[in-house]
């Protein structure tokens, strides 16, 4: 299924400030678009808004090939969407369920695979954040929004995100992410907000 | 039939009277106040004075 | 698995982790402790007006579960995958309702019965009470939903959903505590099924569009 | 009419005339309506002079639940056609709406206490009111404890709908509980059976409510409008 998200004129305005105006950027199947801009300057508004969770001021949204847009794209926020009470196992199965997908040998892709078991309110930071990449590989999803996706990785956390952005692309997807540094995957697209 | 009728009517009237003119006191000041603010914002905008702005 | 039964499954057992219904349950019995130490233990007075109290007990033990229902959700970021999911947002929150039902709503219901016998209830009346609390633990969840989810941003909002709430108690509490005391128990027990449908099927309709609201 | 509306420069002109003219018009209405119901009006076989507290009481009842309705409305124009002012027309009906109801729970209770014999009883009508009383602080208070202004228009628009479908509901079950437990109360506080002498001041009274209540809901718009404005500016760092 190729997705291909064309913006045009993009506006969004919040508690009366202007966050952007007339942003438009076509994104490609197999893409990966960085969105770069200092803090404040929207970056998390902006992937907020193409998850559909916010409701831009002006412009126009069209995912091409996707008949429901929220059902074609994982987010990763800046929060990991965790429940410290819940084993990264049961994660695993819960996000099964909640986005139909299977979800099997995924615990093992993000290096997870001796804490399956433990709660996750004992993981480390950095394992916490694998176990938040982990969702996006346990349902298929053609776009993946990611918010500073590398916060809290260490070098090979980095790795694996660069390897599973690498993945997706190669495979037909396409991936935003806001990031302050390159993750070390070549992005064919800049989105840069907050210039002024 | 009720005896004494008028000290409840009274004090009926009084309640009604003294709550909804507290009402009215509250609501007008509020505006005043809102009201004041607002045209010191205009005066101070197109009217931009070398002296520092003078924030309330 | 689908989504409502995935949200389900996690609910319930995220309710049983941490002491689980425990307190809940030990604030129902502590709340009904408080109906003879304040109405004084004679049996007499405590039959005709103490089995009704069971009511109250039920809602402070239910409004005090409500505050993290969602906020958790907000906070952690469990809201924006919620959001996410085929399932609309208004099923998930159905299914977060039924967990909290069953989890603490159901073991509040049973300890309703010795609550009852030790108010002084008639024993042959229990089996109706028992029964109208299930209803009304529904009807007070339903209700409690839509509290729980325009206060979701709010810190430390617990004593903000019980205000809110609390009008939408009347109805349940008022044929509840008919069943309690015996008055004509089928009408109101019918009457206190009604709310609790339409609390269930109105409530979490509201709760997902403020939760839509709250992601924003 | 509610997009001429929407834009709050066209309203803030608007209503710069519209406030103080429902203001004179509301103060002329107690005058006239006042003095009619206290002296130029029948006492009542039964209750004797105590009836005149029906022309603060009644119209506070129509109105406290008049008002709900009016914040229903908003509520659902905010949530469909997404107004601002909508929100702001809400929240400035609302304490407005409960110092009504408050009015009317407490003449409710000094009218009913010669007969009563206590200065508050059970009744089913006051009890309602007493509900809703809690309903509009319930309001109020979300409003007040949400930092986000938009988000809290949006959240307390789809509290008040929650609670006007459950209006109804609370209504009958309290008329059910009312009636379970003592005989339907004594006095007649309104409906058909008011004699047409007392139609005159009770109309002019609830007139006067009605027009007081304009006058208060636009002050408080306006002075929220000029308030978020203010605000709004200091934000930016220009006053």
């Amino acid at each position: 299924m190729s997705v291909r998200l064309i913006a045009k004129s993009l506006e969004l305005a919040r508690g009366g400030r202007t966050l952007f105006r007339d942003l438009s950027f076509t994104a490609e199947q197999g893409s990966f678009v960085e969105i770069r801009g200092p803090n404040g300057a929207g970056k998390t508004s902006l992937l907020r808004a193409l998850a559909g969770f916010l409701r831009l001021s002006a412009g126009v949204l069209r995912f091409e090939g996707a008949e429901e847009p929220f059902l074609t794209l994982h987010f990763l926020g800046h929060q990991n969407g965790l429940k410290g009470a819940a084993s990264a196992d049961a994660h695993v199965r819960y996000w099964a369920g909640l986005f139909g997908g299977a979800g099997g040998g995924v615990l093992e892709r993000v290096g997870l695979a001796r804490a399956k078991d433990l709660p996750a309110r004992v993981l480390s930071q950095g394992q916490a954040r694998r176990l938040a990449l982990a969702r996006l590989v346990t349902a298929r999803r053609p776009v993946w929004l990611l918010d500073e996706p590398a916060a809290a990785l260490d070098g090979n956390g980095r790795g694996l995100l660069a390897e599973l952005i690498a993945d997706h692309c190669n495979t037909g997807g396409l991936a935003f992410a806001a990031v302050h540094e390159p993750l070390g995957v070549a992005s064919s697209l800049t989105v840069s907000l907050g210039g002024g | 039939m009720i005896e004494g009728g008028w000290a409840y009517v009274y004090a009926a009237y009084a309640v009604t009277g003294l709550a909804l003119a507290g009402a009215a006191l509250v609501v007008a000041l509020r505006a005043r106040h809102w009201a004041k603010q607002a045209r010191k914002l205009d005066t101070t905008a197109n009217r931009p004075n070398p002296g520092p702005a003078s924030n309330p | 698995m689908n989504p409502f039964l995935a949200t389900f499954r996690r609910d319930f057992a995220l309710h049983w982790a941490g002491g689980g219904v425990l307190a809940p349950l030990g604030y129902f019995l502590g709340a009904t402790l408080l109906v003879p130490l304040a109405m004084g233990p004679e049996r007499t007075l405590l039959a005709a007006a103490g089995p009704p109290l069971i009511w109250i007990a039920a809602a402070l033990a239910v409004l005090a579960t409500l505050e993290r229902v969602f906020q958790a959700d907000l906070e952690d970021g469990s809201l924006d995958q919620m959001l996410l999911s085929p399932a609309p947002l208004e099923a998930l929150v159905l299914a977060k309702g039924a967990a909290l039902w069953i989890a603490v709503g159901v073991p509040i219901v049973l300890a309703g019965a010795p609550a009852a016998v030790a108010l002084q209830a008639p024993p042959e009346r229990v089996a109706a009470i028992v029964a109208s609390l299930g209803l009304g633990l529904a009807a007070f969840i339903g209700a409690g939903l839509v509290g729980a989810a325009v206060t979701a941003g709010v810190k430390r909002g617990g004593v903000l959903i019980a205000l809110i709430v609390v009008p939408f108690f009347a109805p349940p509490i008022i044929f509840g505590s008919a069943v309690a005391s015996g008055d004509d128990i089928d009408a109101a027990l019918s009457v206190l099924a009604g709310c609790a449908l339409g609390a269930v099927a109105l409530g979490p309709i509201a709760a997902a569009a403020a939760l839509r609201l709250q992601a924003e | 009419m509610i997009s001429y509306l929407a834009n709050p420069a066209r309203f803030m002109a608007l209503s710069a005339w519209a406030a103080p003219l429902c203001a004179v018009i509301a103060a002329i209405l107690f005058a006239a309506g006042a003095p009619w119901g206290l002296f130029y009006s029948p006492a009542e076989q039964f209750q004797g002079e105590t009836v005149r507290i029906m022309y603060v009481h009644v119209p506070a009842a129509w109105w406290s639940l008049g008002i709900y309705a009016f914040m229903g409305g908003a509520s659902l124009v905010s949530l469909v056609w997404r107004h601002a002012l909508a929100d702001i027309a809400a929240r400035a009906a609302a304490p407005i709406g409960a110092v009504f109801a408050g009015v009317c729970l407490v003449t409710g209770s000094i009218w009913g206490a010669p007969t009563w014999g206590t200065w508050w009883e059970w009744d089913g009508r006051l009890t309602s009111m007493l509900v809703l009383f809690v309903i509009y602080l319930g309001y109020i208070a979300l409003w007040a404890a949400i930092e986000d202004e938009e988000r809290a228009g949006k959240l307390a628009a789809i509290l008040c709908l929650a609670g006007l479908i459950n209006l109804p509901i609370i209504k009958f079950s309290v008329d059910w509980w009312s009636t379970l437990h003592q005989p339907a109360s004594v006095f007649r506080a309104g409906g058909s059976s008011i004699a047409p002498a007392m139609m005159g001041p009770l109309l002019t009274m609830a007139g006067a409510y009605l027009f007081l209540f304009g006058a208060l809901a636009l002050s408080n718009m306006r002075a929220s409008i000029q308030r978020r404005r203010v605000e709004r500016s200091r934000m930016e760092g220009g006053a």
